[in-house]
This record gives C-alpha cells, structure tokens and sequence, in this order.
C-alpha cells in the first residue's frame, strides 16, 4: 500500500515522475509533496506516469489539478501518461481530459 | 436484502484500501458484474469513504461499510460519524472549459460517485452521513452450502 | 489495546476467504511481521473461523472477527453464536506413525492454531465461542496522518 | 476464489490431478467429490499435484487423508507434488510429512 514515486532525469527539459500503486486519500500527500519538492527545484515541465498507477480517485485527481496550476503559473506544465482504461476513465468522467495533455508513453510525452 | 457483511474501520485514511479491497471482492465473488462496474464500484466506495474519514474529526470516529445485497443487487452503504452536510448547498463547479476551473481541485468526489454507480442516496444528519450506493447485475450462481462430510470418503 | 478494524460474515463457508484477505492486509500493512508470520495469522485465523462457520447451525447466525493491536502486538478475535464446547473434552490423535491416525480426518484445527501464533485464548460458553490469536512484531513506522492541504499547492 | 481441478491422464498408472487456488471450508469439497469420482472410475494411484495452491488448511488436509485412506484400502496410494515452503509448513506441523509421499515435481512422483 505504499506509493512509489521515481524521478527520471534523463528527459531535459522535461522531469519524469513516475507513479505506482494506489492513490488515494492515504497516499495522495506524498504525491502532493513530491510535486510540491520538484516545482520548488525549479523543474517546470513535468510528466506524470500514471502507467504504474492501479487506483486512482478525486484526491489523486485534485492534487494532479493543483500541480498542473502551480506549473502554469511559472509557465511550466504538467502532462500525463496513461493507457489504462480504468484510470482513463476517471479523467474522463470528471472532463478533465480537456485540462491535461494525455500522452500514450513518456516517449510520446517528452516528443511533444 | 440480506446482509452480507459489515466492515467498520477506524475514520483514518489508512484504512481505505482495506474497504476497498473488501468490496471489490466481495462484488466479484456475489455478482455477476463486469470487471469495469467493479472498477466503478470499488471508486464510489472509496469516494465516499473519503468523504466520511474527511468529516470524522473526533479521535474514535469509524466508519461503517454495510454490504446488502438481493437478487437483482448489491448495495454498499457508507456510514459515519461526522457532522453531516447539505446536499443541496454544494457549490457548482464552472465548466471544464472555463480557466476558472483549475481553482477547484475538491467537489469531484460526488459527481463522481453519481456517474459510477446504478443508484445513490444520501442521508445526512447532525449524527452522521449514510451514502447508500446501488448497482444492479446478475447474482454469480453459487455453489450450494454442502456438508464436508470429509468421514464418508474413508 | 486499539481496536483496529471488525469485520462481520454470515457463518457460511463462501466469506472465509474474505476473512483471510482482511486480516493478511491489516498484519502486512500494520505490523513488521515477516511474510512467513502473516502465512501463520492469517491459517489461523482460517482455522477459526472454520470452526466458528461450523459450530454455527442457526439461519442467520454470524461470524464476527475483531483485530486489535498495541504496539507490541496485534490480535484477532473470531466469536462466533454457536452452543460452545468443552476445550479439556477433546480426543487426542494418535501420533502419526501409528496408522490408526489416518482415522483421524479432523481435530487438526485447534493443534494448528496453537502451533502457528504466539498465544491463543479460547472463551466459550453456551452462547458462543471466542478464540482470541495474538502475534508480536515491531509495528511498521506509520506516515502521520496529514491534512491533503491540496489548496495549499497553487 | 474458485478451485481449478485438472486431471492429466499422460502418466499411467498415475492419474495426476493439479489443484489450483485456496483449498478451505467452501472449496475442499469439490476436491473430495473429485476425489471421490476418480477412485470410483477405478483409478488407484493419484498424484495430487500442489504447485498451483494458494493456501490449504486443515479442511483440505483433512480431504487428502481421506483420500489416501480410501486409495490404501484399494492397494493404491496417494501421492502430493509439493515444494512451496508455506504449504509444506502445514503439513510439517500436522505430522502429515509422515503420512504422505511428497515429491518435487510430477516427474519424480511418477518415477518413485
Ligand atoms: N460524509 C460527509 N460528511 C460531511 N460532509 C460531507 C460528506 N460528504 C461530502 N461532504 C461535503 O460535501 C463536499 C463535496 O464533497 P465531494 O464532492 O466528495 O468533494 P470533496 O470531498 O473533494 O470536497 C465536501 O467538501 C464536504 O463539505
Ligand atoms: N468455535 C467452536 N464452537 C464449537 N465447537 C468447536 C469450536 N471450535 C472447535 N470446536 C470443537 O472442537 C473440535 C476440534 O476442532 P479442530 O481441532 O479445529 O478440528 P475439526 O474442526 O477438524 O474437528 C471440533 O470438531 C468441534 O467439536
């Protein structure tokens, strides 16, 4: 029940931080300090790979919101990787779809 | 409707895997449901779970995960021991299109669980919130209850 | 002692599994206990609630399992609403090299359980059985729980 | 939670039957009427092959010697295929180590 959290650094100008497990209202904190961490080192292009990710509800969703507008406002940005319908789906139900770039591998995230 | 079972965990979030892995298996082994209504399912109880350890604010407080369930379905009712809301007063979000949007990273849990499950019913008072949460599926058929009757093999 | 979690199942052999899996998630995610601990809970607490779900003949009758622990140790608890039985009554097996012993199918449960965790307590009467499991481990370092502060991010 | 029967027919005399998932109070008896239907077909040398269990308690111990018992007063015998530590554990502190003829693999026991 622990939340993996791995930084690739090997994507400038872009961080790579890569999720596993389940994020809930239990783990989401971790996710949020991470964030928080890598925004405050002055990385400002950030992808999320939620590839790892079994579980994911509103907490997850809403600290994902909150560093995609702590990126925007250092004119930064915050793109996803996801393939898994299960997770896909609760972006897409909730129309946030519309707020992030969702991106099919990291390779496809750091290409554009 | 039979009661299938009760969980009651303490209103912490650490507790909340535990609801969710009892539900998801408990639906899976019940009811016919496809793997993506259990999907749906399992995040409903969640959210609600959420909902109740987030309003649990005296050292004590449990939520209560009641599972029912008939021929035609499988309720979930989440308990707990909040302070209650009101529905109604929920503020409304801007559209997903509005920049606005972004300064709302809470109020998706209920929207949420309304799209996930068949059928949702909140009951809120001073004492405590219920979310009685509903989907419909076919019952798995069950082997009988049988005796081991392990002695007659000899 | 905290009282962790409570789970109750109908007293039918379809909800043990249910119960193994809650109390191996609890030991795993609570305590420092080493797989192979977790393995001995969590048969034990099988073994339990075997006899509990067969000691219990009436509709309706129920199988509850509370899991407590302090920082020392963890315990389950798994009563249940049958006629109760006499602990000092039970036969004892012939030992093993005798052949006689393949006679004996059942009477396993109860040397299982006393082998497998640190300390077992049986409390039964007419109303029901209580068979109380303890295991010491360090309890794992819990990450405090926080206030999500999600709003705070932006 | 549903118990996978399979029996194998490939290693005459023996009947090999592989068990796979949780053997407790719901499952054993659908290993005992399996049991119970390849001893009434005349087969007399079982191999119960244990590699695919999950967990086995004291039911399923309990099905196993009624079944050997069943299979010795047919001149027959049952045999197990079993190396996973946590299941050889219940055997061991049942004594049932001395009961059993218990193999490494479906090859061995249909050799010795
Ligand atoms: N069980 C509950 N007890 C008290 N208040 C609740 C409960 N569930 C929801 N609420 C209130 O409704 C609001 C909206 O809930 P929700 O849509 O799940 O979003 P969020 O929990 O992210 O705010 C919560 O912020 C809370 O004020
Ligand atoms: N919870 C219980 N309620 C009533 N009787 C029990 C209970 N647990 C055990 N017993 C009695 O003790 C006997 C021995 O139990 P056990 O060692 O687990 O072996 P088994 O269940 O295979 O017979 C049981 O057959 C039963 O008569």
């Amino acid at each position: 029940m622990d939340l993996g959290l791995e930084v690739d650094d090997d994507h400038a100008p872009y961080t790579v931080l890569a999720v596993k497990g389940e994020v809930d209202v239990y783990t989401a904190p971790r996710l949020r300090e991470k964030l928080v961490e890598l925004v405050s080192q002055g990385r400002h292009q950030i992808i999320v790979d939620l590839e790892g990710v079994d579980f994911l509800d509103s907490t997850g969703l809403g600290v994902l919101v909150g560093g995609l507008k702590r990126l925007r406002s250092h004119d930064g940005d915050l793109g996803l990787v996801c393939t898994q319908p299960r997770i896909l789906k609760v972006f897409e139900i909730t129309g946030l779809t519309k707020v992030f770039a969702i991106h099919d591998s990291v390779a496809a995230a750091v290409a554009g | 409707m039979e009661l299938i079972l009760e969980l009651e965990i303490p209103a912490s979030p650490e507790y909340i895997a535990i609801a969710r892995l009892v539900v998801s298996s408990i639906a899976s082994s019940r009811r016919n449901l496809a793997d993506d209504r259990i999907d749906d399912l399992k995040l409903a109880v969640s959210e609600a779970c959420t909902n109740a350890i987030e309003a649990s604010s005296n050292d004590g407080d449990r939520v209560q995960i009641l599972i029912q369930d008939d021929d035609e379905k499988l309720e979930v009712n989440v308990q707990d021991q909040g302070p209650g809301f009101d529905l109604d007063a929920l503020p409304t979000h801007p559209p997903v299109t509005d920049p606005e949007r972004l300064n709302f990273e809470r109020g998706l849990g209920i929207p949420l669980i309304r799209t996930l499950v068949d059928d949702v019913e909140f009951a809120s008072s001073t004492g405590g919130t219920s979310v009685r949460m509903t989907v419909y599926g076919e019952p798995l058929e069950l082997h009988p209850p049988e005796d081991l009757g392990v002695d007659d093999l000899g």
